[in-house]
C-alpha cells in the first residue's frame, strides 16, 4: 500500500475530491494548514502597522491507497488542482506498512 | 434622563467593552470585556461611597464636600412628595442626576485601559481604578463642572467631557504606557486585532450612546439637547468619512477599523462643543478631529515607539484637545449661551493635561513598586483569559 | 414607557439570548438563541389572545377576567382623543401597559431555558412554554399584581418581580431538571462555555435594560422611578464584585463569568425592592445575593448533583427568594408608601414556590409521557443546531 | 423623540450591520459591515447639505425646496428661547425631527446592500448611495411624507416607511442584483452564512429598534403611539411564527434564520400599517407577510435564478408591498383619523416601483459602464476584507 | 520505531487517549481534520438553499512507538474507537527512521 | 529524499522558519495541533465546576527535503525550537519515495 499526500490549493479540494473518487479512492482525510513555500503571502494594515502574513493557506489531503492504484492518483490530484500558477502545491508518497478498518478489523488492502 | 443614564451606560459595557475586546489578540479578550465590566461595578460602588459627593457637591473651589456620602439625604420620599435635586438640575431628581454623572465616571477610568491592554495585572488595575477614579477624576469633575469649580468660575466650556473625560483619561493612558513599557514582543510579533466585528459593534454602540452622553447633557430634552445630538451626528459622521479617506490616500485602502476609530474620534471632539455649536461647526470639528487622530494613533505613535496598544491617548486625549480648543473657537452665544475663547479654553486643558499626568504617573509607581503593575512574561505569552482569569473563548 | 418598554425587550433578545447562548457548547449555540426567540414571539401572540386579559383584568382574586381576550376594546380613538386606560396604570395608554407587561411575560419563561439548555426538543419546548404561560405566569402575576388578586390584598410587595418573575422562573426551572436529567456526559466530558464574549455582552444588555424593568415599574418618569434606577444600579454592581471576591478567595482566580454572573443575580435581587428601598439597604441586598448565589450555583448544585445547566434555579430561584426576603426587611414607607414584613413575603415566596414547581412538574411530566422531552442521544451528542434546527455556526 | 432617533440608530448600525454580516461567508464579513457603516456616515452629510432639505421643505408636488441646505436656519437660539420646529412636526424642534428623518434615510439605502453583498467594489458603492440617497431616496420621501407631495395629495397612507424605506430599498435591491449578476460559484459553491448568531443579535436589534421607528413615527408619546408599538409587536411575533410554521412543514425543520427572517418580514409589512390598524387587523398582516416573504425568498428566487444574496428584494420589496395593500384594506378611520383604500395604495406602491427600479438601473448602469461596479473576480475568491480593506476576522 | 496514525470519531478520543496511555504510549499528537468516506455528511438549509457539507468531522490521532509496541497500541486504538457503527475510521502504521526530543537532544527509541 | 515533522512550542514557529529557510528548506506545511505529553495542560473554573484542558497547544512543521539536507534540517529545528523547558517537542524523520510540484509537473528532487 501507498499513502498519498498532497497540499493544495483551498478552492481546489472539490475537484480534487472528485477526481480521486473517479480514481477509485474511497475515503479521504482533509486537514486545513498554512503553507509557507514561493508563493507569497499578503499585508494587513490596523491603525497604520503592517503585518505581513507570511503564509497562505493551504489544504492538505491524504489518503492510503493499494500500490497498484498509486500512478493514476497521483496524475488525478496533479490534474485537478493545477491552476498552472504559483502555489499549486506538492504530491508526496510514501510506503505504507499496516492498515486496518477499526469498524469491521479488516487489515491492509482490504481496509483502504 | 432614565434613558440617557441607560444609553451611556450602553457605551461601557458593552459599547467600549467590545470595541477593544475586539482589538486584542484572542487570548486577551476575555480579561479586556472584563476590566470594563469591573471598572463599572468598582467605580459604582466608590461613588455611592465618596465620589459623587467630591465631584458634584458644593466645597472648596478644588473639591467638593462631604454631605453626600453614602448618597446621604437624597433620599425620595413618596408621602411627602418630597423629591431631592441637586443644585446643578434642578428639574430632575437628585438621585438620577447622580446616576447620569455615574455613568461618566464609569466610563473615563474604562477608557484607560486601552493603553495598557494585554499585559497589566488585574489585581493592580482595581487598585489604580479606584484610587485615580477619587483623586483624579472626581476633583477634575469638580473644577469643571460644580458652580463653584475653579475652572467653572474661569468660563472654561465642557459641555458633555471633552476634558473631564477625554483628556483626562488620554493624559493618564499615556502615563500608563511610559511607566508600563511595551508589550512582550511588540513590534516584532504580528498583533493584529483578533475580531473587529465585535470593534465594529463596540463603536455602533458608543454612537447610539453618546447620544445619551451628549443630549443627556442638557439634562432635559429641549431644542439644545436636539441640536447637541445633531451636531453630535454630524461631527462623528464626519470624522469617520475623514479618517477613512485619509487612509485610504496614505494607504491605499480604507478600512473597517479606521472607519470605527474615525467616529470615535468625531464623537470624542465633538463632545466639549456639543451644546455650544451648530451644524456647520461640526463639520469642521470632525474633519479635524478625524484626521488630526488618524496621525496621532499611527505616525505620532511611530515616531516615539511608545506602545499604546488600542490608542486611547492617540484618539481621547488628541481628539479631546482638539475638540476642547474648537469649542473655544466656535461657542457662540447664540446656542449655549456663551462665547467660546481658545485661550480660556487652553486653561482647562492644559490644568488637566498637568494635574492628570503627574498623579497619574505618581498613583502608578506607587502600585508598581509595591505589588507590580505587570504580569509576568510567561502569563502575557500565555494570554491574560487564562493566566489571570482561567478562562479561555472556544 | 415606550422606551423602558424598548429596553425589557432588548432583555429577552438579544441580552438573554446571549448571556445563555455563550455558555453552552458550540453545537447548540444556535437552538439555545432560537429558544428565546420563539418564546418572544409565542407568548406575545398568547397575550394579545388570553394572558394579558388573564392577568391584569379584574376577576376573582385568582384569575383575571375574559374582557381583554384578543385585546378587545383596548383601540385608541384619534378624533375622539379617547385613550383606554387600564385601572392599575392611569397615566399611560393601556395599549402601552400591555406592551410593558408582555415584555415580562416574555422574559419568564425564556429564563427557564437555562435549566435544560442543550437537550430540550424544540417542539417540547414550545408546547411547555405555551401552556406554562398560561396557567403558571398570568395566575401568579394577577395574585400579586392586580388590584384584586389575593397576595396583593395580603400586602406581598413585589416592585418589579423578583416573585412573579425570578422565583417563578427559578422554580420551573428547578422541576425541569429533576424530570428532564442530566445531559448525555454531564460530569464526565467538558462542557466549558464556547464563547464567553457573548455571555458579557448578554449580562451588559441585561444590565443595561433592567433600567427599564425596574424603573419603568414605576410607570412614571419621577423620583421613585430615579430612585430605583439607582438601587438596581448599585444594588447590581455590589453583588458582581461579591460574587467576583467570593471566588477569587475560594478558587484563586476572579473570572469574567462570576462577574457576570453575580451582576445577574444582583439584578434579580434587588427586583422586589427596588421602588421600596435606599441606596445603603440595596448595598446588603446587592452582597447576600452575590455571595450566596455563588454558592447555590456552586456548591449547592454539586451537592445534589442536578444538572440546571445554566444556573436558572441557582440564580433566579435564589436570587429571588433573597431579594423577597431582604425586601420584607428594607422595605422603607418613606420610600415606597408600604412597610416591609418578612412574614408577608414569605406567603409570597412559599405560595409561588410551591405552585409554580407542582404545576411546572405536572406540565412537564404530561408532555414527557406524550411526545417526549429529550431529544434522542445520538441528536445530544451532534447538538441541537444540526439535529433541530439544520444549521451551524461557522 | 431623542431615544426613538438613538433606537432607530441603532437599527442600522449595529443592528442592520449584524444582520447582514452573519449571513455573509466569513471572508466578507467585515466589508459588509462596513458597508452599513460607512452609508450611516455618508448619508449623513448628504442629509446635511441637501438631503433634508429637498425631502422635507415645501417646493414643488415633486421636490422640496433649498432653504434648508446646509440645515441653514435650523439653529436654536437659547436666549431667546427660539426654536425653529418643522411645519411637519409642530411640537418638537426641528434639529430633532431633521435627525429623526435622517436615521430613516440611511437605513434605507443600507438596506439595498443585502442585493450585492460580496461582490461590488466599496467605491462604485459609496458613489451609488450618494447619488441614489439623492435622486431616488430624497424625492421619494417628499412625495410621500411632505404635506405638499403628490402622493401625499392622493392620500397614499405610508405611516413608517413600507413605501419610502421598504419598497424602495427593495426595487432598488432588484435592478442592483439584475445590473450585477451572480456571486462567481452560485449554485455551485456552498454560501453557508457563517456566522447565525450574528444575524439573530441583528434582528433582535432590529426589533428593539423598529419601535422607535413605529413608535416614533406618531411624533408625539401618545396613545397612538402605543398602539403603533402594540400592533409592531404583535405582527412581528405573528409573521415570525408563520415563516417558522412554513418552513417546518416544506422543509421538516424550523430554522433560526427563518424565524430572525420571519421577524424582519413583520417589522418590514407592519410599518406602513402601525399608526392605522388594531392589534387583529395587525395579526393578519404578521402572518400574510410571513408566509409570501417565505416564497419570495425561496420558491420565487429560485424560480427566476435571479442571486439576491441576502434577500433584500424578496423580504423588503414584497413585505413591504404586503403591508401597503394591507394598510389600505385595515386601515381604520378610528384609529389613523383615515380609511385606507387599495386603489390609492395601488398608486404609491407603483409609482415606487417604476421610479425606483428605473432610476436604480440607469444609475448603476451608468457607474459600471464608468468604474466598473464588481471586484474582479480573483478579489471576489479571496474575499472582500482582504482584497478591499486589508483586514481580517481571525 | 514505527508511526501509528488513526482517525477515529471524536467522541472516542478520550477512550483511545486512555487506551494507549495504559499502552504504555507516552505522547500523541491530535489534529481536527474532515474525512470523506463511506459514512455521509448532512444537508443544511438556510432561507430554502440546501448546502449539502459532504464531510464528516473525525479526529486524527498520530503517535510513534518503539517497534514492538506497535501490535498493542493498533490493538488498544481499534478496541477503544470502534462503536461497530460506520465511520469508526482507520489505523495506518509506517516505518519511522529517526526520532529526537528537542528538549534533551536525545534520539530514537529514547526520544518517545 | 526524507520527510521531516516537528512538533514544536507556538510561539517558535517563526524562529524555526528562519531555520530552516536558512538550511535550505524552500516550503514548508504547518498545523494548528493539540499535544498530549509530559506537559501538563492547565485548568479552567466556570462557576466552581473544574476543567483539566488535558492538551497543550502545538504546532506541526512538515517538510520534504533532500536526503542530504537532513542531517541539517533536524538539527536547524533543535536549536531554534529547544527552550530547555518541558514540552519542546519532537522531531520525526521517514523515507520519502516520490515528490510532485503540481504546477510544473517536476518529480522528485526537482519539486522540493
Ligand atoms: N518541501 C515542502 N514540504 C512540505 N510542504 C511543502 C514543501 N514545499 C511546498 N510545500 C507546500 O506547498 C505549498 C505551495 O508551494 P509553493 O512553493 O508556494 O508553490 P509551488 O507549489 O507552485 O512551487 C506551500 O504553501 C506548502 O504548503
Ligand atoms: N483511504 C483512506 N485514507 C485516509 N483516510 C481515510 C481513508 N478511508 C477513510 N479514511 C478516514 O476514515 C474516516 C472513516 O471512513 P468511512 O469510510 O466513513 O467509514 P469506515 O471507517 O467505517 O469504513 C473517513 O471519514 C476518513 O477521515
Ligand atoms: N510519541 C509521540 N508521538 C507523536 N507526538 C508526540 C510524541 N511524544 C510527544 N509528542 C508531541 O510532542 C509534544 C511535547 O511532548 P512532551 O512529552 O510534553 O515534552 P518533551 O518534548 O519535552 O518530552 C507533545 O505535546 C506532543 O504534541
Amino acid at each position: 500500500m501507498k499513502y498519498v499526500t498532497a497540499f493544495i490549493k483551498p478552492h481546489k479540494l472539490d475537484e480534487v475530491r472528485e477526481a480521486l473518487h473517479e480514481a477509485g479512492v474511497q475515503g479521504i482525510s482533509v486537514t486545513e494548514i498554512r503553507g509557507f513555500g514561493r508563493q507569497k503571502g499578503h499585508t494587513e494594515i490596523y491603525r497604520g502597522a503592517e503585518y505581513k502574513v507570511e503564509f497562505v493557506a493551504k489544504i492538505k489531503v491524504e489518503t492510503a491507497v493499494k500500490a497498484e492504484l498509486v500512478e493514476q492518483v497521483v496524475e488525478a490530484i496533479e490534474k485537478a488542482a493545477r491552476t498552472g500558477s504559483i502555489g499549486d502545491g506538492k504530491v508526496f508518497v510514501w510506503d505504507l506498512e499496516q492498515a486496518l478498518r477499526i469498524r469491521t478489523g479488516e487489515k491492509d488492502a482490504n481496509a483502504l | 434622563m432614565l434613558t440617557s443614564t441607560a444609553l451611556v451606560l450602553l457605551m461601557t459595557i458593552p459599547g467600549l467593552a467590545l470595541f477593544y475586546g475586539g482589538m486584542v489578540r484572542k487570548k486577551n479578550v476575555l480579561a479586556t470585556l472584563m476590566q470594563s465590566f469591573a471598572i463599572t461595578c468598582l467605580v459604582t460602588i466608590l461613588w455611592w461611597l465618596i465620589g459623587y459627593s467630591w465631584a458634584f457637591t458644593p466645597g472648596s473651589p478644588w473639591l467638593g464636600g462631604n454631605s453626600r456620602l453614602f448618597m446621604n439625604g437624597m433620599v425620595y420620599m413618596k408621602d411627602a412628595g418630597k423629591v431631592m435635586v441637586s443644585h446643578l438640575a434642578l428639574t430632575i431628581p437628585e438621585s438620577v442626576y447622580a446616576m447620569f454623572q455615574l455613568t461618566f465616571a464609569i466610563i473615563t477610568p474604562a477608557l484607560i485601559c486601552g493603553a495598557f491592554a494585554e499585559r497589566m495585572k488585574f489585581s493592580a488595575m482595581l487598585i489604580f481604578m479606584g484610587v485615580w477614579s477619587l483623586v483624579v477624576y472626581a476633583p477634575i469633575a469638580h473644577w469643571v463642572w460644580e458652580a463653584g469649580g475653579w475652572l467653572n468660575a474661569k468660563g472654561v466650556l465642557d459641555f458633555a467631557g471633552g476634558t473631564v473625560v477625554h483628556i483626562n483619561a488620554g493624559i493618564a493612558a499615556l502615563a500608563a504606557v511610559i511607566v508600563m513599557g511595551k508589550r512582550v514582543g511588540y513590534g516584532k510579533e504580528p498583533m493584529a486585532p483578533h475580531n473587529l466585528t465585535l470593534t465594529v459593534i463596540g463603536a455602533a454602540l458608543l454612537w447610539v450612546g453618546w447620544f445619551g452622553f451628549n443630549a443627556g447633557s442638557a439634562t432635559a430634552a429641549d431644542g439644545r439637547a436636539g441640536m447637541a445630538m445633531a451636531v453630535t451626528q454630524i461631527a462623528t459622521a464626519a470624522a469617520a468619512l475623514a479618517w477613512m479617506f485619509t487612509e485610504w490616500l496614505l494607504k491605499k485602502k480604507p478600512s473597517v477599523l479606521g472607519l470605527a476609530s474615525g467616529a470615535v474620534a468625531g464623537l470624542v471632539a465633538i463632545t466639549p462643543a456639543s451644546g455650544f455649536v451648530g451644524p456647520n461647526a461640526s463639520v469642521v470639528i470632525g474633519v479635524a478631529a478625524g484626521v488630526i487622530c488618524y496621525l496621532a494613533a499611527t505616525s505620532l505613535k511611530h515616531a516615539f515607539g511608545y506602545d499604546d496598544s488600542l490608542d486611547a491617548f492617540g484618539v481621547h486625549c488628541v481628539g479631546g484637545i482638539v475638540g476642547a480648543l474648537l469649542t473655544g473657537v466656535f461657542a457662540s452665544k447664540d446656542i449655549g449661551g456663551a462665547d467660546g475663547s481658545v485661550v480660556t479654553q487652553l486653561w482647562g486643558v492644559g490644568t488637566t493635561l498637568i494635574y492628570g499626568f503627574v498623579m497619574s504617573y505618581a498613583i502608578l509607581k506607587l502600585i508598581d513598586l509595591t505589588i507590580g503593575l505587570r504580569v509576568p512574561e510567561e502569563e502575557e505569552r500565555i494570554g491574560l483569559d487564562l493566566a489571570l482569569h482561567g478562562e479561555r473563548v472556544e
